[in-house]
């Protein structure tokens, strides 16, 4: 690579790679997964690497700490303070890891060794790199617990892995990245699968990392708006190349790159923005692109894009662009632009729940947990219910409750006006739902057009007709017939949502659930599914629910929606009242901690601890965590209440502006 | 204690198990043909002496009544008493399990922890020569039938190098020994008898050896698959990220990890030993367990082929709860 | 002896077998008498390792045990009154069935009336634990064989004794036998069964429940025999010392036994090659054939009175059929069969009278291989193909072998078996039930002479008539013989005898093997034994 | 600019390459062995059970490629002609065993509650029953032969595919696509038999051929008990236990050759085993 492209001063930098490109060769394919790529991080500064999956963010990772998986070629140079990592013999790999650069992985339960203390982890990595015996490292350990927030450290250093939640269990990956005193601090997806409440303090653990020890910091996100705040420049990563990489505030304010732009235009607003979706997906690159990767996504393409490859140029300061059309628009008015609401005529009631409780019973002795406690819902044809909460809350209980999958203790449920237990074949089909997991919702030894087809069947829809029907829903889902014969696993994410909606759409049910059906989706893919449900949502002939744990999705297109937390509704109303005037403080908070874009601001409500199953027992459910608690709220079941046009289960909404803008 | 609670939950549970094994068993062998008491009797007796013997074992009851007799002896720990020898059951079953179980768990021990070492050791070096060549080498003892493997062993051992003594006992019957568990080796640490050890000592290493070629392969399968999990684990992968030394990811982060999965293999290695060591018995003479129980059976010594079905189930589920616990023990995310 | 029946597998080397003749009425036999043993006199080296193929079920010989090592065991280990003598046969020496002398006992006479017999103790006859060997044993002995109602009781039944208040003890060293009737056979009962316990020791070890103390002598092995016990590890290892109180002249020559279970015939054929024992008493066929050449051992062979025979069951089809019969005994490749299976080591046999057995005349079994007379023979029945199933004893090589050589044969000639080989249990009920319409059987006739062979497979009831041979003309023959004493006169009835049995043809003769015991070459002494159970005092070792 | 092969922490990709060679050769052997079984009759000039009259143990060569054994048999022909036996045993009590255990295991694995108990209950008894003494029981109550032999083998191996694809099942009844077919109307039938059913079978596929191998060492052992197959149908376990003492007069043809036929159709389908249990791992990762 051209050397004008680094601009920053070679002796501050402490990270330094330069035309990194890895090519690993298995047995009968090969993938280019970077290409020319060059960055660099300096101490104290925390640098976004962004893109969706399959861009080579992790990739990166593992060069610098000098661990490619087997079969790569590695060209270019990672320079770690001055030495080449690529270069390194085994046993300067061996200080360089852990002490030079510590990743902090993706999916902290998995990168927690199950039969080890994460106390003792810790302590093999102060032994290791901070060369501390016995008490002493006891103690820094108990330290760093505390210093990531984890209270009680002492009895946490004696936990396993699998007793931590997730977001404890990403606080102790920090505080063994860190244990090891590295001079970067790798953090691969750090807050995938957290709840919104915890992305934002996790995140700021960086910052801190950063800003008082002075470390370099790589931050890796498909998500670029939850790490927009923290970050000072962010690097934009497609098919392995860097297309785009500037200051945080410009890039993400300004993005010139078409797939930036993409990129953030496909997050959701929960501030009513609505996706714009790009067509396509990633490329697999088999070697280093010569025209531009993004070029057949892109609506600005040209003949130049689709046969020579754009060289990085520098637009301004540190900003420097791969792209022969830099935009200049900027990206919040073409939001605007998109913006549209669906309203439809409700009609009959599809779904009815009344005071449902489920308790799932623990096999033996007494007890069990207690999912939902009295929920009550009504939806009709036409109308979109948007259920949000955080993980733990009841929601996908909620869904199995709404398909009959799980009975209730108490209450009922009735879908289509009868009872969802005493529905026969056919009627339970009334009811369908889109799964979480695109691909394991489908049925792994059976093609595409048998899972398509099976609602039919218990309809005893006749053969030929059953042809022509998932024929429509294909076509609808705008899907080529050919992939009927394919089996689940030759399918994209977003292929197999396609097949997911198409399954639920093709018997005509008089209500349909959403259960997260994106959040396993990469981000512009999310954007295209989140497209075909709005449609999908917004025929008159059947309900939907739409259940989601990013309540930026939901605003998109629900009619109303309903809160969850610890299996009880704590607000619901009309989709825009609740998300504009919140009530609830738990409302207020998530909304509060949700990420918008080119905004930075702070919660008006927060949280003081991580979610507790066990905070339930009596009282608010909320009032552990409530900043607002009082005795009443110990002490008092809450119902909800109706505030205006929304219902909230709180019984100090009247007082809470008063006493927010007091803190 | 949870673990006590468990171990009780269990124990619980094993009484329908071990319930039907025994009328099961009950039924089992008075359906057979053939007559127990016949093969007792000269092929003079008369119908008079075939009576007189069979009231003598209580056979002449109706069959529930000897299914209720059975079953309250049981309980008082008595088996019954033998057919073929007249004595009691519990005696000769004493007598006849330590040997067997000398046998085989020495030599399940030994393969375990051969496993163990080998399967990390190949799952390091994955791949590579040294992996392929101790795999191979499993397998081809895992094909052999482990009485031929015996004889072998034997011509070798003895026959032509003489480095084994014969395979006529299980102790140089010069040494001495005062028998007390009936576990040879264990008889002659416990009185520290030092000629019997080194004997009782060498008349184990052919046949354990057998019997470790013919389960090793299993085992090390496990380990090997487990071991390169690890390996290939985020978990792993962290640890080695974070430049952990190779001893303490070795120690701290592979081995336990691995030996997760192993104990409950270990357990149906050591049942299916336990069932099938009648023919390493046989070849080296050692007047085991399962001798003892096939001879039963083929005479249709009611009591004995009872009793010995009923240990020998008793044993698998006993170590199956072991393995539990040691699973449990290893594995903190299993709860009990 | 047969080459002991001992399995190749020992487990089931009881096996049902037929080698223990030891039954039912028969008048005493044809005489012999050369009682001089000239055991061979070697300086006896201390100890002999002997392999056998199993450990004894029980060590109580009036309750269980019914196997053959424990029955061997038995007879060097009780001691037992009277005894057989030994004589010369040929090279070798062997059991004198017909000769019956005292060896614990001073003297077993009977009165005039032939029932009442009069045993004599010899006086300071000690048990090793020091109780003298007094009347009183021998009747707390045969008190507690009656109220077994097993072996010997049912053994005594044919000589008259039925109740314990037959046994009547006269003094301290004398006890008296009243026989309801008189017996020719009361010796031969008698040598097996006239053991006795040390009643003393024994009566410490009874219990109200338990008034013969079967629990103690099920573990315990007996006292006062040719050997004594001195170690027995269960399944594995027995340990004799010669017992030094014996007070004959013929005690143990050699001073230590071991017997070691050593259940492999291939691993018993290692151990004696390398000289770990002395004598293996489980090896059959081929391997006598192979040790004969191995440097260090010698086969100790002779001629033997073992028949093997295929019973035909002559009231089952097929072989209700006379010409079925026939068809098979033609169908059967004798010459092949000693070549294949005892490697040539085998006497071919032309009659139902064994060889060497006064009366044995060639023309008593008129069948030779020969399928083409086995095809017209089969043709006479009226059939072209029969289906059958022959019978043997599981895990026994030798009848395995044969079985295999005649199904191949007899298949040539229409005659379709289905091998069928039956564990001792099953065996024994199928024989009660005589259910079994074909069925290859070995054993020895104790006593040489015809009548006692009528009497063992050939009357109506005879505990071995595995053929449910009913033939008038023999039960005849069989009722004339009990008085017909003259030596001519007797032998025109044997005569008469074969022909009959050569028309009837109950059973296909197949040949009489050899006896062969292979052992080191410094083994001396060997007896022969004619009942099929060593008597290990005779043995010595050369150094 | 210098390329560079980095050193991998542990290496993965040659994984599929051995376990490719593993298949094929484990794959190639049996393919032979049943080549051999179907054509044994071509292959040799003797029959299975046919005695040579001219004698026994005649040493290899001349009329008979491998000699003869003590009944007068030729080898080679047995050789051959039992891996029909032992190749069909082993097949098809692995399959009844597999059908068999698969059909509880899905029962018990997708109803639950007291059906689980109960079979899994009854899978217990059968498992911790002595193999030996429940084959013996076995062919004693069904009378000997070929399919008494397979029911035997499947009966011992039944329970362990029981455990398995129960196990199995209780994983894939918690996914996704069950509920998606509970919420398509499916029946408990249907989910059973088109949903749990093959894809319940991943595990079993690998582990029944390494079954196979052990089925057929359990065969030889049965009928070194003299609870196999009776005289003189060829078979391998058979053949070697009658010739052990053959071995040790130096008499090697009479057991080497069905042993070794015996430990590489065993080695075949370990081989088959091992291989595609590490293209099973492969895929996992």
């Amino acid at each position: 690579m051209p050397s004008e492209t680094i601009t920053r001063e070679q002796a501050v930098t402490m990270l330094d790679i330069q035309d990194l490109s890895v090519v690993i060769h298995r047995p009968g394919r090969q993938v280019a997964a970077l290409s020319n790529v060059s960055f660099s991080v300096a101490p104290g500064e925390v640098v976004g690497l962004v893109g969706e999956s399959g861009g080579g963010k992790s990739m990166v990772a593992r060069a610098i700490v000098g661990m490619l998986p087997s079969g790569s070629h590695a060209t270019g140079r990672v320079g770690f303070d001055g030495a080449d990592v690529l270069r390194m013999d085994a046993a300067d790999l061996a200080r360089h890891r852990g002490s030079g650069a510590a990743i902090c992985f993706q999916n902290p339960r998995g990168a927690l060794s199950p039969t080890r203390t994460v106390g003792r982890q810790l302590i093999d990595r102060l032994v290791t790199h901070q060369d501390m015996k016995g008490d002493r490292a006891a103690e820094t350990a108990k330290e760093l617990f505390a210093a990531v927030g984890i209270r009680n450290p002492a009895r946490r250093l004696e936990a396993y892995p699998h007793e931590l939640s997730g977001g404890m269990a990403q606080r102790v990956m920090i505080s063994l990245a860190t244990g090891c005193a590295p001079g970067l601090l790798i953090a691969d997806e750090p807050t995938t699968g957290l709840d919104v409440t915890l992305t934002r303090e996790i995140l700021r653990q960086f910052r801190h990392a950063a800003d008082t020890d002075g470390r370099g910091v790589l931050l890796i996100s498909h998500d670029l708006a939850s790490i927009a705040e923290v970050c000072d420049r962010v690097v934009v990563l497609y098919a392995g190349t860097v297309v785009e990489s500037g200051p945080a505030a410009k890039v993400l304010r300004e993005p010139a790159h078409p797939y930036t732009r993409a990129l953030l235009r496909s997050v959701p607003d929960v501030g009513g923005g609505r996706v714009v979706a790009t067509a396509g997906g990633m490329p697999l690159m088999t070697a280093a692109p010569h025209d531009c990767p993004f070029a057949p996504r892109c609506a600005h393409a040209t003949d130049d894009c689709r046969s020579t490859r754009p060289e990085t140029t520098m637009l301004d300061g540190d900003w420097s662009l791969a792209c022969f059309h830099p935009q200049e628009t900027p990206l919040a008015e073409a939001i605007a632009a998109d913006l549209t609401t669906a309203a439809t005529e409700p009609g009959d009631v599809v779904l009815k729940i009344e005071d449902a409780h489920v308790v799932y019973r623990s096999r033996f002795g007494s007890g069990g947990h207690h999912a939902l406690r009295g929920v009550s819902l009504e939806l009709r044809a036409g109308e979109t219910l948007g259920v949000v909460g955080e993980s733990g809350c009841g929601k996908s209980t909620l869904a199995k409750l709404i398909m009959g999958l799980v009975e209730p203790s108490e209450g009922s449920v009735e879908v289509a006006g009868k009872g969802v237990r005493k529905q026969s074949r056919a009627e339970r089909t009334r009811a369908q739902m889109v799964f979480q997991d695109p691909i394991g919702s489908l049925s792994p030894r059976r093609t595409v057009g048998d899972s398509i087809a099976e609602p039919l069947r218990a309809a005893k829809v006749p053969a030929k007709e059953r042809a022509q029907r998932v024929e429509a829903a294909l076509g609808r889902m705008e899907l080529d017939p050919s992939i009927l014969t394919r089996l689940p696993h030759e399918l994209s994410g977003g292929q197999a949502q396609r097949i997911g909606i198409a399954r639920a759409l093709v018997g005509r049910p008089d209500l349909i659930v959403f259960d997260e059906p994106t959040s396993a989706l990469d981000v512009t893919v999310q954007a295209q599914i989140l497209d075909v449900i709005a449609d999908v949502a917004s025929d008159a002939g059947h309900g939907s629910v739409f259940i989601s744990h990013d309540l930026a999705t939901v605003r998109g297109f629900a009619d109303r929606v309903v809160v969850l937390y610890l299996g009880r509704v704590v607000e619901e109303g009309p989709v825009d009242e609740v998300f504009d005037r919140p009530k609830h403080p738990y409302t207020r908070a998530l909304l509060g901690s949700a990420p918008r874009l080119g905004e930075t601001r702070t919660a008006d409500v927060q949280l003081v601890k991580d979610l507790d199953e066990a905070d339930a027992a009596t009282g608010c459910a909320l009032a552990a965590r409530c900043p607002f608690v009082t005795d009443t709220c110990r002490s008092q079941e809450q119902t909800l209440q109706p505030y205006g046009e929304t219902r909230a289960a709180c019984w100090r909404v009247p007082e809470l502006t008063a006493l927010i803008e007091k803190s | 204690m949870r673990i006590l609670r468990f171990v009780g939950r269990r124990l619980l549970q094993l009484i329908p198990v071990l319930l039907g094994v025994v009328v099961l068993t009950f039924l089992l062998v008075r359906v057979l043909p053939g007559d127990p008491i016949r093969s007792i009797l000269g092929p003079n007796a008369t119908e008079a002496d075939a009576d007189a013997a069979r009231a003598r074992f209580g056979l002449d009851q109706p069959m529930w009544k000897q299914f209720l007799d059975y079953l309250g002896g049981l309980f008082t720990g008595d088996f019954g008493t033998s057919i073929q020898s007249g004595a009691p059951v519990t005696g000769e079953m004493a007598l006849r399990l330590g040997p067997t179980l000398e046998l085989v768990v020495i030599a399940v021990t030994i393969a375990v922890l051969l496993a163990i070492w080998l399967g990390i050791w190949s799952a390091r070096r994955a791949d590579r020569f040294g992996d392929h060549t101790v795999r191979i080498f499993a397998l081809f003892g895992n094909s052999i039938p482990e009485f031929w493997l015996g004889l072998v062993l034997i011509l070798v051992g003895y026959a032509a190098l003489g480095w084994f003594p014969a395979p006529s006992g299980r102790v140089d019957p010069d040494a001495d020994l005062t028998p007390l568990t009936g576990a040879d080796l264990v008889d002659a640490l416990i009185t520290g008898n030092g000629p019997a050890i080194s004997s009782a000592a060498a008349h184990l290493v052919l046949p354990v050896l057998t019997l470790v070629i013919g389960v090793l392969a299993p085992l090390l399968r496990s380990v090997r698959a487990s071991a390169l999990e690890v390996l290939r684990s985020e978990a792993y992968a962290a640890a080695a990220a974070h430049g952990l030394p190779e001893r303490t990811l070795l120690r701290g982060y592979l081995r336990r990890a691995t030996l997760v999965r192993l104990p409950s293999l270990a357990a149906l290695v050591f049942g299916t030993a336990l069932g099938s060591t009648v023919l390493v018995e046989y070849v080296y003479s050692w007047q085991g367990f399962g001798q003892w129980a096939l001879r039963g059976l083929l005479y249709r010594d009611y009591p004995v082929v009872q009793a010995s079905v009923l240990i020998i189930a008793f044993a698998y589920v006993l170590v199956f709860l072991i393995a539990d616990v040691v699973h449990a023990w290893l594995d903190p995310r299993v709860k009990i | 002896m047969a080459p002991p029946n001992i399995s190749r597998r020992g487990l089931l080397q009881l096996g049902g077998s037929v080698a223990l003749l030891m039954t039912t009425g028969a008048c005493a036999a044809g005489s012999k008498d050369n009682p001089d043993s000239s055991a061979s006199a070697g300086p006896a080296a201390t100890t002999l390792r002997i392999a056998v193929s199993s450990y004894l079920s029980s060590w109580d010989q009036d309750f269980v045990g019914f196997d053959l090592t424990a029955l061997m065991l038995f007879k060097n280990v009780y001691p037992y009154m009277i005894d057989y003598g030994v004589t010369k046969a040929g090279d070798s020496e062997i059991l004198d069935t017909a000769n019956i002398t005292p060896t614990f006992a001073e003297s077993f006479e009977p009165d005039s009336t032939q029932k009442i017999w009069t045993l004599k103790l010899r006086k300071g006859v000690m048990f090793p634990s020091g109780n003298e060997m007094k009347a009183a044993d021998v009747k707390w002995s045969k008190d507690r064989a009656f109220a077994a109602q097993a072996n010997v009781a049912g053994i005594y039944r044919t000589i008259g004794l039925t109740k314990p208040e037959q046994v009547i003890v006269k003094d301290d060293y004398t006890v008296e036998f009243h026989q309801e009737f008189p017996s020719a056979l009361t010796k031969q009962i008698q040598a097996i069964s006239l053991y006795v316990f040390d009643s003393v020791e024994a009566k410490k070890h009874a219990t109200d429940a338990d008034p013969w103390a079967k629990e103690w002598f099920a573990k315990n092995a007996p006292t006062g025999g040719y050997f004594n016990v001195t170690k027995a590890t269960q399944g594995q290892e027995i340990e004799l010392s010669a017992n030094k109180a014996y007070p004959g002249t013929d005690g143990a020559k050699t001073p230590t036994i071991r017997l070691s279970v050593v259940p492999a015939a291939a691993n018993q054929r290692l151990q004696l090659q390398a000289g770990d024992i002395d004598i293996a008493l489980g090896i059959t066929g081929q391997d006598l054939q192979d040790l004969k050449k191995v440097e260090g051992v010698k086969v100790l062979s002779a001629a033997s009175n073992n028949q093997v025979m295929m019973t035909m069951s002559v009231t089952t089809a097929p072989f209700d059929d006379v010409n079925v019969r026939k068809a098979l005994a033609f169908a059967v490749p004798y010459e092949q069969i000693i070549k294949n299976v005892y490697g040539g080591d085998a006497r071919p046999v032309k009659s139902y009278v064994p060889l060497d057995m006064p009366g044995y005349a060639e023309t008593g079994y008129p069948f030779t291989y020969d399928i083409e007379q086995a095809k017209a023979a089969l043709a006479a029945s009226g059939k072209t193909a029969v289906n059958s199933e022959l019978v043997f004893e599981a895990n026994n090589d030798e009848q395995q072998k044969i079985a295999v050589q005649v199904q191949a044969e007899a298949a040539k000639a229409g005659i379709t078996l289905k091998l069928t080989p039956l564990d001792p249990a099953t065996l024994g009920e199928r024989r009660t039930q005589k259910s079994i319409p074909l069925q290859i059987t070995t054993g020895q006739l104790w006593v040489n002479d015809v009548e006692y062979m009528l009497a063992t497979f050939y009357v109506k009831g005879a505990a071995l008539n595995y053929a449910n041979l009913n033939n008038a003309e023999l039960e005849e023959i069989y009722t004339k013989s009990h008085t017909t004493v003259e030596e001519s006169a007797r032998l025109q009835l044997w005569s008469q005898v074969q022909s009959i049995l050569a028309a009837e043809v109950p059973a296909v003769m197949i040949c009489q093997p050899n006896f062969n015991l292979p052992v080191r070459e410094k083994v001396a002494g060997w007896v022969q034994p004619m009942d099929g159970l060593a008597r290990l005092r005779y043995l010595s070792a050369s150094a | 600019m210098a390329a560079i092969e980095m050193a991998p922490v542990v290496s993965s990709n040659r994984d599929g390459r051995f376990a490719k060679v593993l298949i094929y050769v484990g794959s190639g052997i049996l393919v032979v062995a049943a080549l051999a079984a179907l054509l044994a009759p071509l292959l040799t000039r003797w029959g299975p059970t046919e005695i040579d009259p001219s004698g026994t143990l005649a040493a290899p060569g001349g009329e008979h490629l491998l000699g003869t054994d003590g009944n007068g048999m030729d080898v080679w022909s047995r050789v051959l002609h039992a891996a029909r036996l032992d190749l069909g045993i082993a097949v098809l009590a692995v399959a009844l065993a597999v059908v068999v255990g698969t059909l509880l295991g899905l029962l018990a694995g997708y109803l639950g509650g007291w059906v689980d108990d109960v079979l899994m209950r009854i899978v217990d008894i059968f498992q911790a029953f002595p193999t030996f003494i429940l084959a013996l029981a076995v062919s004693a109550l069904l009378g000997g032969g070929f399919f008494n032999l397979v029911v035997t083998i499947a009966a011992v191996n039944a329970p362990a595919y029981a455990r398995l694809v129960r196990a199995e099942v209780r994983t894939l009844r918690e996914m996704q696509y069950i509920d998606a077919a509970k919420t398509s109307g499916a029946s408990t039938i249907g989910i059973m038999w088109r949903h749990l059913l093959p894809n319940s079978l991943t595990p079993v596929r690998v582990i029944a051929p390494l079954n196979c191998g052990w089925a057929m060492l359990t065969l030889a052992g049965l009928s070194f008990l003299g609870l196999g197959v009776t005289v003189p149908t060829a078979e391998w376990g058979s053949m070697i236990s009658l010739g052990t003492s053959d071995v040790v007069a130096g008499r090697w043809w009479t057991s080497v050759p069905p042993g070794l036929a015996l430990l590489v159709c065993v080695l075949g389908f370990s081989l088959l085993g091992e291989g595609l249990q590490e293209r099973a791992d492969a895929k996992r990762r």
